[in-house]
């Protein structure tokens, strides 16, 4: 169970990360959304790591095959997730460094 | 000590998480920004295989999984047509949401015996997120895909059906949260989110999904920070904030670069067949169509052309003769630009990507903004399946669904060319006047047929000339 | 005495917002860096918090002398700080609303 | 809960700080920036006061003392001459340092029976941080008012010095640290960083001080965030983690625009007279000089005039006179501006502050890369107690200190007037060969007085011409 103290330190890192997350992303270029998209996508698969928990203390029948499904489905999701969006970068790559055309985006 | 260090561990991917995000913001940094995301991944996945408690089946069946998992998603990633990214991406999502919904629900009958009241709430959010995200994501990518019909589905009163799902889930979650131990009440919170899932997409038309996702990423990077405040794991709070925002940013800008609210994308059933809307019917009315050498012939007779790609372009997949058409102009003298409009195709960022597939260099890409004032200098617009995005209704016509939507300003240039295959509207269902404009010619096709035959007729022409 | 994991909490949050400072920090435009030098200048005074927290319990002599004195000292800087960013930032209000012409910085 | 209540209140204020800085980067956003400030403190500092443990007694001497503070604060923040904004600052922070240390100290004299090694590390690099910032900005603070020897005082060795005094406190806290009960070693841990905070500024040049006070508020901030982990308190470790990137972050911007770095800011000794710098002596060699309505005569009729302001300015407080000047010169038709060199003065963005105070509106104000293209097109620049910022030879002589420092090119104006006292050098101590170019005219005083009378011309004569 967990304490209040340590439900608002989780608050506390949630609001800084994502008043982060808004300032970091905000600044990034139309040029790049759709590979925005592709490795937040990847990067939303970070319950990967909570899979990984569940499944290998391995605790009951039922908390091994649903850590097992997880685990899977998790790994699809990253693996996927950072080979496409590695593949869509590559093509931006093409061409000798061109003026970093870096606008605000919006 | 030792959970110390996985500890900070945690916290060093935290700040490669951030600095992949980070990194994204200009193109020549993106690359970096991929490789500290995945070499974040690859420190929190070590770092978590180091827990205390896991036990040796525990390690055996987690080799099993992250090799499948692997062998699923390696061609999923890697065997994928440009043109099918968004639907992949949303496949993709569908298997994260899957696995967060998973652990939240192992989480629970592991730990209901010792679960507070704050944390049963935030675990119940999380069950429901997961699992809404999952099938939502999985029916957005049978949309993109012509899996599902495209078309939003609508019936009177959907809107109420849908926030009783919801709603029933929510109750549900509440009783739960009085008393965690009521396990009977996990299948039934599973079965409305899901089901709440299906239902909120079925009434949001493909061409919107796109919006749909970025939002859907954003649910499921709260589900994962939600996740994180369960299990007081700091890597996932910071991971799924950082997600969460994007998302709805990127929602957010979509949105507004269609002119349009969130409440109008989700519930507004966009891209339904207009009763009224005239000319769907694919017949030629009052316009003035152009055969291929005749198109050629203006083309290589103009000093400046600017392209502007649209759906079709994505579609017909003619990026490459684009390239390969722009090359041939310039080598007649002609300078080739190209204009890309913030929502030109399905995704943000679309022609984009595809343009770069093919190899067309980022600084020949000029955003509507710093295109918009030179169009009356231009001798030729080439609007190659684009649509929507060049109707001049968005400036004057109130009544239209996309008026104020900012547009590109192509009607303002000498001469305006339209590659399409019909009279056929684009996403948003309306007639264009821009194809009954004088100084409009419309040369019928599929875009990549067209191009390459515009190729033909260019270089073909210089050989003559040549002999 | 601090738990390991409550120091390491703490550098998490240290770090979350050190990256914070540092993209907010990098968008302020040439123009304002004298008046964001007053205003951090007034954030630092933040151990304000702290210096009431020692005066205000009032264990022992010596830690009541030298609360006072940190209280009276980190209220000096925090109040004079917001009144000098008050002041250098009044003046460049008095024209109707210009172009924002907010560059990056650096 | 109430101690929930006050932690949620801490998170509310921490985001108001991040918002604080966020809205600092906008001139129309900047004033909601510091009531956002300002809200988080006063919000902070009530729910500060709600904590358990805290005496009747305590709260007597808390309202005392917050008194007395804002007694003194008030006239510090309210009676400070613009010119008189560095030192303010500095003085204002070595009272924030005094209670960061303070606050270190009683917290180890109150727990010293319980403290854990991280923990005592902690504790004593925040003490140490704390002494040397209270003595280094009243020493900052000392050489900008002139209480002080603006020269640096150097000897020989005195890097080492230095980083032994720095050590032996260094090496104290590690056998505290070793055993935290050694009460002894407080006080000399003190003294020593109390002496090495003096013996740090005392070889920087007072106009290096604007970077020094940057780099002491940077230092400031992370005793904050120290403190804050010492005390588990998550507002201090967020206001002090954005405080010490801001510090680090404008002081590595004043560096990069001196074209010098860290190390030759903190040991360089910039500023000495430089034995061979020539000229120095105040006799006018081969310069061409204008009197007062010979100037007056060539401002008014040129089309475009930019004037270059600099130290010389803030010292004379000529800025608003300079406005004056400037509003009678656009009555005789002449379009003026200013151009805004990154160091000008001694603070960044010291001239907007002056220029602002002024009332000159912020789109007159250039930036260097704005307008040095444009110079060209300039009738003439006046050089307004400005001199290394325009010193020709950062652009083509390799052996000058500020070589390769980015300067304004008035070179390439019409016609450059330079107002200054003397032939004396600026703040880097060496000559400046545009006094000596063709088109430069000299024209000899104190700026406030000869822009007033520059002024009484162009009015004067215009009257004259009106009879
Ligand atoms: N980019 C985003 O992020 C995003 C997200 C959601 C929604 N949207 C919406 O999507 C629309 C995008 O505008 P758009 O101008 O790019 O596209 P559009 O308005 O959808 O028009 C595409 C046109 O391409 C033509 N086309 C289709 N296949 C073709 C082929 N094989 N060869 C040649 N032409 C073909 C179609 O006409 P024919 O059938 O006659 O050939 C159609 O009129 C906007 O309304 C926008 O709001 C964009
Ligand atoms: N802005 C910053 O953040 C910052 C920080 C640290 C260091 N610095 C350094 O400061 C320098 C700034 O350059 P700058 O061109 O502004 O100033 P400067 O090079 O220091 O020159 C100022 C000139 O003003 C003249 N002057 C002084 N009092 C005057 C008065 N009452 N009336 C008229 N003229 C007067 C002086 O000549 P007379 O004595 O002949 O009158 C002097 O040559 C740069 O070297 C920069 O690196 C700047």
């Amino acid at each position: 169970m967990l304490t209040n103290e340590v439900i608002i330190t989780s608050l506390f890192i949630f609001a800084i990360a994502g008043f982060l997350g808004l300032e970091v992303i905000r600044r990034v270029p139309k040029l790049l959304h759709t590979p925005l998209m592709a490795l937040t996508n990847a990067l939303s698969a970070i319950s990967l790591v909570g899979s990984l928990l569940i499944l290998g203390e391995a605790h009951t029948t039922y908390s091994k095959i649903m850590g097992f499904v997880a685990v899977v489905a998790a790994t699809v999701n990253v693996v996927g997730g950072f080979l496409i969006t590695d593949k869509m970068l590559k093509m931006f790559k093409k061409r000798e460094p061109v003026k970093a055309k870096v606008e605000v985006g919006q | 000590m030792r959970n110390d260090l996985i500890q900070l561990a945690y916290l060093v991917a935290a700040i490669g998480f951030g600095l992949s995000l980070k990194w994204m913001s200009s193109a020549p940094t993106a690359r970096r920004g991929i490789f500290a995301g995945e070499a974040a991944f690859v420190l929190a996945i070590i770092a978590t295989l180091f827990h205390d408690g896991l036990t040796g089946e525990g390690y055996a069946l987690i080799a099993a999984a992250l090799l499948i998992g692997s062998a699923i998603g390696v061609p999923l990633g890697l065997k994928v047509p440009m043109t099918a990214m968004p639907q992949r991406i949303a496949l993709s999502h569908s298997f994260g949401a899957l696995a967060a919904g998973l652990v939240g629900i192992a989480h629970y009958y592991l730990e209901r015996a010792n679960v507070g009241k704050f944390e049963m709430a935030v675990l119940g959010f999380e069950i429901i997120l997961g699992c809404l995200v999952f099938t939502g994501s999985l029916m957005a990518a049978g949309k993109l895909q012509e899996i599902l019909p495209q078309r939003p589905i609508t019936f009177k009163g959907q809107n109420y059906v849908n926030f009783a799902v919801l709603g029933a889930a929510a109750v549900l979650v509440i009783l739960l949260v009085l008393d965690p131990s009521r396990t009977a009440l996990i299948p039934p919170i599973i079965v409305l989110s899901l089901a709440f899932g299906v239902f909120l997409i079925v009434p949001i038309g493909g061409a919107d999904m796109p919006t749909v996702i970025a939002l859907l990423n954003s649910y499921a990077g709260i589900s994962a920070a939600a996740l994180g405040i369960v299990l007081d794991n700091k890597l996932l709070i910071v991971a799924g904030a950082l997600d969460g925002m994007s998302g709805l940013i990127l929602a957010l800008i979509m949105c507004r670069a269609m002119n349009r609210s969130f409440r109008n994308v989700m519930f507004g059933a966009f891209g339904q067949l207009q009763e009224s809307a005239p000319g769907d019917g694919g017949e030629v009315g009052n316009v003035r169509s152009a055969s291929f050498d005749e198109a050629a012939e203006i083309l290589k007779a103009s000093r400046s052309v600017v392209i502007v790609p649209g759906y079709g372009m994505a579609v017909a997949q003619a990026q490459h003769k684009v390239r390969e058409f722009a090359d041939a102009l310039e080598a007649e003298g002609v300078d080739v630009r190209y204009a890309i409009h913030p929502v030109a195709g399905r995704m943000p960022g679309h022609m984009n990507v595809l343009l770069a597939e093919a190899n067309v260099p980022y600084d020949k890409l000029l955003d509507m903004d710093e295109i918009n004032s030179e169009f009356p200098q231009v001798d030729v617009v080439l609007v190659l399946g684009a649509n929507d995005v060049v109707n001049p209704a968005a400036r004057h016509n109130k009544s239209s669904p996309i008026y104020g939507m900012p547009i590109l300003n192509v009607d303002q240039a000498a001469c305006v060319m339209v590659i399409k295959r019909s009279m056929r509207p684009g996403f948003a269902g309306i007639e264009n006047e821009l194809f009954y404009d004088p100084k409009t010619l419309m040369v019928f096709g599929d875009a990549k047929h067209v191009v390459g035959e515009l190729t033909t007729e260019v270089t073909g022409q210089r050989d003559a000339i040549s002999i």
